[in-house]
């Protein structure tokens, strides 16, 4: 029984939802790429990217907001790498989330160097104040999976995304800007995940880290898929996939549940698995997700 | 090495790589003189580093073996019209693995040697198999499970090699035995390289892949399947048979990469083991256009430049980081090919339809 | 070339303008000499091969330049030249350049380059080399290691005496302290197995009962540079009692402070002064005095006594200790003169120091040179391990 | 002259392509023209010009006597230009009522999209023509034809003056296509004209008021319904006299070589889609599978060639059974098939014609010996089959993809053909194929029968069946209606039985 509470107590749940906010709005970003029809495995690289130039903003502004709207702005511009690259350029889409994976990795290392002469940790700066017992980013996060939800089923964007990503040719045989909608979305995915680092980074801390994403953005893809592309459903994922990490930090100690971390570790990979096998419903992409649209063509 | 290619498609094909590389390097350049360093001295240390000498040499094509086994990790399986992400993870499986094997006491060279390989190699199938079958019959999409299992890897090869096999106090696994050792030309070459004959048995799978895809039954099978499962399965070839056996072997591929780490470079298994190998595996098939030849060079590309950025750094106190940004800017214009093709007024490649 | 390509190319020539211009004209970005050859012959040539962490991670590698800088200093040597592999092969190519290069000596950093320090000093055996936390037996190589252990068990004791002072701020009733860990690995096992004693050996001779909340952060190199996980394990083990957490996880235990700032709970820092990283939150750090190592080594290069062989660096070698508990230390006043933290968080510093009992410092020194005269035994995983 | 819109002197030039050259149409307020010619005529290429989809290269386009530039179908939807694609565009997870808003979708102050009004129109407008369409249910819960209203529907709620509808009658059952002529006709009267676009004469005649016949990118002429026949319109569609009696011998038939009974299947989304097949085919005899396309047709054929699994059921060639048998073992019974859909079975596009001649039997004897490919022989059979079957250009080591239609189903026909099968299956043998080939490719099966073998013949083209088949198997909803001697058939008759209207049912 007080391993019952040591697990289960209102600081699980605090912890939970702190955890899962990144994981939640990186998640909705994959969301609205994917719903458009463009595959989006470069949310850990914007999460990064984000989570550096939140810092960077705030340590020369000395205002950890201007760090959260930089950290939004940059993570747009970094994703119109991967939707020109992709739209425009019709590259796999896998291919060029690897590439920006691995320019974000390289480029905020690179810029530690030039900027701040470390290869480590930059320098503490400014992080969001506190509102009431959670950052804003929290409250913030959860409210983006509230517009979102509306914004996607019940405003006439939203339609537009939805058609775009199942058939993209019957969107553009009424006149809808394919590209233009997918552009939007990308974009707009990595604004989010921008949001999503700099939670990370100015947010939960006040410092930029190498690396210190550490696979959060594959856990967002993850929680989109055991989501089904549906927002409530990427909350429910992300809040889920938090709560093992939660309860991962308590067990560990506790000899009688002699679980290895490890294991409690690869619980949201399995279990995304198993979503995408079917075995609790099976979960199936937009049609037209990773095709490019080619006017025209069919 | 394409029979079916004349020498004009040819240099197309590899026009837009070469652009490619070539656009890379002068926004490299550009970073460089923006960051303040010296550009000649940046790609002179480069180059000296991964080609500076015997040992250099020999140091680029040790960096450049497991690049070509991943790069044929993702080749084979694309020839399938699969996207195998998740060379990393099979790599370190098949790695993980062959240090165990070959920690075997007293078993003779001539057994050890062939069984640690071959069950590295049989891991690595293995960490792909179930994803290989969910593809195979319920079509679910294998990028997605293989990042997914790539995942499960770190955690999995974390626990076994360092709370299982690890030697006490140590976080890499106890030394193999020197029946398991891939031979080192360092035994007979004066140099410090670990270079060993996996650099060679990568050359043989090379051409084995090749000759599989392109003169056997089941290579017509296999790229029949990769073009098109549907004809595929008209003309009596099961797609699904074909896409497991074609991802099995991807897979055994990386564990054979991750078998050469293990028995030529570290002779255990240890944190850091693999640098991204699967990863940068994609971009050198990508760059290699999925065919072996293609691939060799792209790994020498890739190797050289692994080897060459310690030498960057040390000479020209450039952080090695700025090649991981031209590794990943090369990509992106490999992939948006489409970019040079219509600078160049190239006709894109036929996708689909008509 | 159409409009629209052309946006794609000048986006990313912006991008690399970005990357520029955000470095462009300040200062040069490493201070280390240019190969030139013109140095007169009897110039010291130092080179050093620092761990994964790179420069800048506070902790080690930092803590050895800083060794590099004093000698520099002091006129030893004039200049030094590190190198910061990215990959685990990477360091025998550096420590190999340098020994090519003709550097006298040649030190690399950490555990992981224990085996290319064995092979390359073979290959130059007129360089001499040193390794730092761990053994390389051969003639030419300096192995400098250090008791973590006597450090960890100070701070064990520290934390166990000092959670049962509920009067003082900060400090609850629940009898708890806590230890986050980085990479589950050995090493790190060493600092949790003295920390415990620490804690043990209070509980045993003031007879109180005091539990350890243990926490790793994952299994993998990354659990060094996930301070957002390290956050949120400090935050459970503060919500679950504790209310002094010490910490051996590299760049995860920067969350480590956040949490005990944001709970007004207390943290203890490892490897350099953390002390100034949140002032007023931190009780002290377990240093590891790299530095002095190091240039204790430069130093007998430089005299020509160099020997080489174990040099093991405790307490009583003041290769570990903790930052002083009365006042601010030498790191964090070299910080203030440097302008970096503001005479305000050095009081703060100060002020929390001033809260510990004076009897527990009493107490602290007490048990430091129980260990140094070989009264207390402090058990080290690594050989227990072996 | 009350034309609603002109087009002149449209060129479309793509590289290497001359899809349109010249052409002249011009469409008059109410009235239905129809615009035909033969697969890759250009008739696409034209209506896409119209819908703004494509610039044209030259000529101009002038709607109500103004000349204009159509940008995209943002401006054609604004002119009042609606399209009716073949291929539906509709996104099958929504709703009626937002597929028909998409692109112009209501919304309120707020950015709310707002369906009620919408729904209202779709409603009134559903009323008004005869439409009936549930603006709530989702488009893939219903079916083909009230799909094709939907699309209507979508052009009307965007006040549509004129309406392109591309080749609208592929997919309905004769009964359903009277439907959608009553609603053409509607639509006609209301003061909307329609741009009809098929290559079936039949229907061309029973609907349209004016005719303009396109042949190679070019328009041959506009002719008046009335004044014009079948014979005129082909002629003018081909370009020469069109034999369209097939010459044959009368059948001399042997044992029963197929056997079938009791086939039952499901299709891909788990439906039945096979209930109680059964037939027999005897040696030297083609039985012709009428009905309207999606009937079970594919599944049938699907399930006789190892491609999909049957239930349950007896499938029998020569008394061996075969019934799910691997694809691979039914070719080894010397099963031959040439699929439907020649790009998606059949052909591995980007294979050489010789890589794709030798597709199903590459694995053996004399294309392989163990496991490595005989390139040798495999050069052999290219180097014979091509001129045999007149594949141009001559060169095996083109890919397939750059073949014609045509010559893309003769490596099919050829490779089929040449394995010396028992028993032949062909689906859709000459979709898509010039006039040539088709002369080509039914002769190749005539043959076939008259070497005594066993054909099964599946088209959607009557006149295909009924001239070709000894014997013809309706098929409705999965189901075998009736099968009726190929003399006794006519279209009419073989129209009721593929809107299921077999006698036994009338009767009950």
């Amino acid at each position: 029984m007080e391993i019952f509470q040591q697990i289960f107590n209102l600081e699980t749940f605090s912890s939970t939802l702190r955890m899962a906010i990144p994981l939640m709005v990186a998640a909705i970003g994959g969301m609205f790429s994917e719903r458009s029809g463009v595959v989006n495995i470069a949310l850990e690289g914007m999460m990064l990217a984000g989570a550096f130039i939140a810092v960077v903003v705030s340590y020369f502004t000395g205002s950890a907001w201007l760090g959260l709207l930089g950290a939004v702005f940059f993570g747009g511009v970094f994703a119109l790498i991967h939707a020109l690259v992709s739209i425009r350029y019709h590259a796999d889409q896998v291919v060029s989330g690897v590439a920006l994976n691995l320019l974000a990795a390289g480029g905020t290392v690179f810029l530690l160097n030039i900027l701040f002469n470390t290869s480590g940790t930059s320098p503490s700066v400014t992080a969001l104040p506190y509102w009431g017992p959670f950052k804003p980013t929290v409250y913030l996060g959860l409210l983006i999976v509230l517009i979102s939800h509306y914004i996607l089923f019940f405003t006439p964007f939203g339609l537009r995304v939805r058609a775009v990503g199942e058939h993209p040719h019957a969107a553009d045989s009424v006149g809808i800007d394919v590209e233009k909608i997918r552009y939007v979305c990308v974009i707009l995915s990595g604004m989010l995940a921008g949001f999503a680092g700099a939670h990370l980074s100015i947010g939960v801390l006040s410092v930029f880290r190498e690396g210190m994403t550490a696979g959060r953005g594959f856990i967002a893809l993850a929680a989109l898929i055991f989501g089904k592309w549906y927002p409530f459903g990427a909350m429910g994922a992300s809040l889920l996939f938090g709560f093992f990490q939660a309860i991962e930090i308590r067990l560990q100690g506790i000899e009688a549940i002699g679980i290895p971390a490890e294991f409690i570790q690869m619980i949201p990979y399995i279990l995304t698995v198993i979503a995408l096998a079917g075995v609790i419903g099976r979960a199936t992409p937009p049609a037209a997700s990773g095709e490019p649209f080619e006017k025209g063509k069919r | 090495m394409a029979g079916d290619m004349n020498s004009k498609e040819l240099l197309k094909e590899i026009s837009i790589p070469l652009l490619a590389i070539l656009s890379s390097f002068i926004i490299g350049t550009l970073i460089v003189i923006a960051s303040g360093y010296d550009p000649i001295a940046t790609y002179g240390a480069l180059l000296q580093g991964a080609f500076g000498g015997l040992n250099s040499i020999a140091d680029t094509l040790l960096a450049a073996t497991p690049l070509i086994f991943t790069g044929l990790t993702v080749a084979f399986a694309y020839r399938c019209g699969l996207f195998n992400i998740g060379g990393e993870g099979q790599l370190l499986v098949g790695g993980l693995t062959a240090a165990w094997i070959g920690t075997f006491k007293g078993v003779p060279m001539i057994i050890h040697l062939p069984l640690t390989l071959l069950a590295a190699m049989v891991a690595g199938a293995l960490w792909v198999a179930i994803p290989a079958i969910l593809k195979a019959k319920l079509g679910v999409h294998e990028v997605i499970t293989t990042i997914m299992f790539n995942y499960i890897s770190y955690s999995l090869v974390a626990y076994f090699s360092l709370k299982v096999l690890a030697k006490p106090g140590s976080i890499q696994t106890p030394d193999i035995e020197p029946s398991a050792y891939l031979w080192r030309f360092s035994n007979v070459l004066d140099m410090y390289s670990y270079l060993n004959i996996g650099f060679l048995i990568g050359l043989i799978v090379l051409f084995v892949i090749y000759y599989l895809l392109w003169k056997t039954t089941i290579g017509y099978e296999i790229r029949a399947v990769g073009i098109s499962p549907d004809a595929a399965e008209y003309g009596g070839i099961s797609a699904a048979r074909n896409i497991i056996l074609a991802m099995l072997i991807s897979g055994a591929l990386a564990g054979l990469g991750g078998a050469e780490r293990a028995m030529g470079l570290f002779h255990n298994y240890r944190n850091g083991f693999s640098a991204e190998y699967g990863f940068t595996g994609i971009a050198v098939a990508l760059l290699g256009r999925n065919h072996p030849l293609g691939i060799f060079l792209a790994a020498l590309l890739f190797g050289a430049l692994s080897n060459g950025q310690d030498y960057m750094n040390m000479l020209a106190g450039v952080p090695v980081d700025l090649v991981t940004i031209l590794q990943a800017v090369i990509i992106l214009f490999v992939a948006a090919d489409l970019l040079f093709r219509r600078v160049l007024a190239l006709k894109p490649e036929g996708r689909k339809g008509e | 070339m159409s409009k629209r390509n052309l946006i794609f190319l000048s986006l990313i020539l912006a991008l690399t303008l970005l990357v520029g211009c955000a470095g462009g004209g300040e200062q040069p970005p490493q201070d280390t000499p240019q190969e030139d050859g013109q140095k007169a012959a009897s110039d010291l040539k130092v080179g050093i091969v620092l761990s994964s962490g790179g420069k800048g991670d506070k902790s080690f590698n930092d803590s050895s330049l800083r060794g590099l800088d004093r000698a520099k200093e002091e006129g030893l040597i004039a200049e030094y030249k590190y190198i910061e592999p990215k990959e685990v092969a990477a360091a025998e190519k550096g420590l190999r350049f340098l020994a090519q290069q003709g550097y006298d000596l040649v030190i690399g950093v950490g555990f992981m380059q224990k085996d290319a320090v064995d092979t390359v000093s073979k290959e130059f055996a007129d360089t001499k080399f040193a390794i730092i936390d761990d053994v390389v037996d051969n003639p030419n190589v300096a192995s400098l290691t250090f008791k973590e252990h006597e450090g960890s068990f100070l701070a064990g004791a520290l934390a166990a005496l000092l959670t049962t002072h509920e009067e003082i701020e900060g400090i609850n009733a629940e009898e708890v302290v806590g230890f986050l860990g980085g990479m589950d690995s050995p090493l790190i096992h060493k600092f949790e197995l003295g920390y415990t004693s620490g804690v043990d050996y209070i509980n045993e001779t003031e007879g109180t009962d005091v539990k350890v909340k243990i926490n790793y952060t994952g299994s993998d190199p990354s659990a060094f540079n996930d301070p957002a996980k390290g956050k949120e394990i400090a935050l459970a083990q503060y919500n679950a009692g504790a209310d002094i957490i010490y910490h051996a996880s590299g760049g995860t235990g920067i969350g480590l402070f956040e949490a005990a700032a944001q709970t007004g709970n207390y943290a203890i820092g490892v490897d350099s002064d953390q002390d100034w990283n949140q002032p007023g939150y931190i009780l002290t750090s377990v240093l590891k005095k790299v530095d002095n190592a190091v240039f204790a080594t430069v130093k007998a290069v430089k005299e020509g006594n160099f020997e080489a062989g174990l040099k093991e660096y405790g307490l009583e070698e003041k290769g570990v200790a903790l930052t002083p508990l009365t006042e601010a230390g030498v790191t964090v006043k070299a910080a203030q003169e440097a302008g970096d933290i503001t005479a305000e968080d050095v009081a703060k510093i100060e002020g929390l120091k001033a809260k510990i009992p004076a009897e527990i410092k009493d107490k602290i020194e007490d048990i430091k040179s129980k260990i140094i005269a070989g009264e207390i035994e402090v058990p080290n995983y690594l050989e227990q391990a072996q | 002259m009350d034309a609603v819109l002109e087009m002149k002197n449209i060129t479309k030039e793509f590289p290497g392509v001359l899809a349109n050259d010249n052409v002249n149409l011009d469409l008059r307020k109410g009235e239905i023209h129809a615009l035909v010619g033969e697969n890759g005529a250009g008739k696409s290429t034209l209506m896409s010009v119209l819908f703004g989809i494509y610039q044209p290269t030259k000529g101009k386009i002038l709607y109500k006597g103004e000349e204009l530039r159509i940008g995209g179908p943002n401006d054609a939807i604004d002119l009042g230009i609606g399209m009716v694609h073949q291929h539906f565009m509709l996104v099958h997870t929504l709703t009626v009522a937002e597929n028909i808003v998409l692109g112009s979708e209501p919304s309120n102050g707020r950015g709310r999209l707002t369906l009620s009004k919408a729904i209202d129109k779709i409603k009134s407008l559903s009323d008004e023509y005869g439409l009936d369409v549930d603006p709530n249910a989702k488009v893939k819960d219903i079916p083909v034809g009230m799909q094709q209203r939907v699309e209507i529907l979508k052009a009307l709620y965007r006040d549509a003056e004129i309406l392109i509808l591309d080749e609208p009658t592929a997919v309905l059952t004769p009964q359903e296509v009277k439907g959608l002529y009553k609603i053409m006709n509607t639509l006609t009267e209301q003061g909307k004209s329609i741009i009809f676009i098929t290559h079936k004469l039949k229907e061309v005649l029973t609907v349209s008021d004016r005719i303009t016949v396109l042949r190679k990118g070019k328009s041959i002429g506009t002719v008046n319904t009335a004044e014009t026949s079948e014979t005129e319109l082909a002629e003018m569609m081909v370009g020469r006299k069109v034999i369209l009696k097939v010459e044959k011998k009368p059948a001399k038939f042997g044992a029963t070589k197929v056997e079938v009974k009791n086939l039952k299947a499901s299709n891909a989304r788990g439906m039945l889609a096979l209930d109680n097949v059964s037939f027999e085919i005897r040696e030297g005899e083609i039985l012709g599978v009428a009905g309207v396309e999606g009937n079970g047709q594919t599944e049938l054929v699907e399930v006789l060639t190892g491609l999909r699994a049957a239930n349950s059921g007896v499938f029998k060639l020569e008394g061996q059974n075969l019934l799910n048998e691997t694809a691979r073992k039914i070719k080894e019974a010397k099963i031959a098939h040439v699929p439907e859909d020649r790009h998606k079975h059949g052909l591995v596009l980007d294979y050489s014609i010789e890589d794709n001649l030798i597709l199903g039997y590459h694995y053996k004897q004399p294309f392989a010996k163990g496991l490595n490919l005989d390139f040798n022989s495999m050069a052999e059979h290219a180097d014979r089959l091509i001129p045999e079957y007149d594949i141009r250009p001559r060169n095996k080591e083109i890919l397939a993809r750059s073949l014609s239609g045509g010559n893309q189903q003769k490596i099919i026909i050829a490779r089929e053909f040449d394995m010396g099968p028992e028993f032949l299956i062909a689906s859709q043998p000459t979709r898509g194929v010039d006039i040539g080939a088709i002369e080509f490719i039914h002769k190749r099966i005539i043959e076939q029968r008259d070497q005594g073998k066993a054909v099964l013949l599946v088209s959607a083209e009557l006149s295909e069946i009924m001239s070709l088949s000894d014997r013809i198997a309706v098929m409705y909803e999965g189901r075998i209606v009736d099968i009726l001697d190929a003399k006794e058939a006519t279209e009419e008759k073989l129209g009721l039985l593929m809107a299921g209207s077999t006698i036994r049912s009338s009767e009950g």
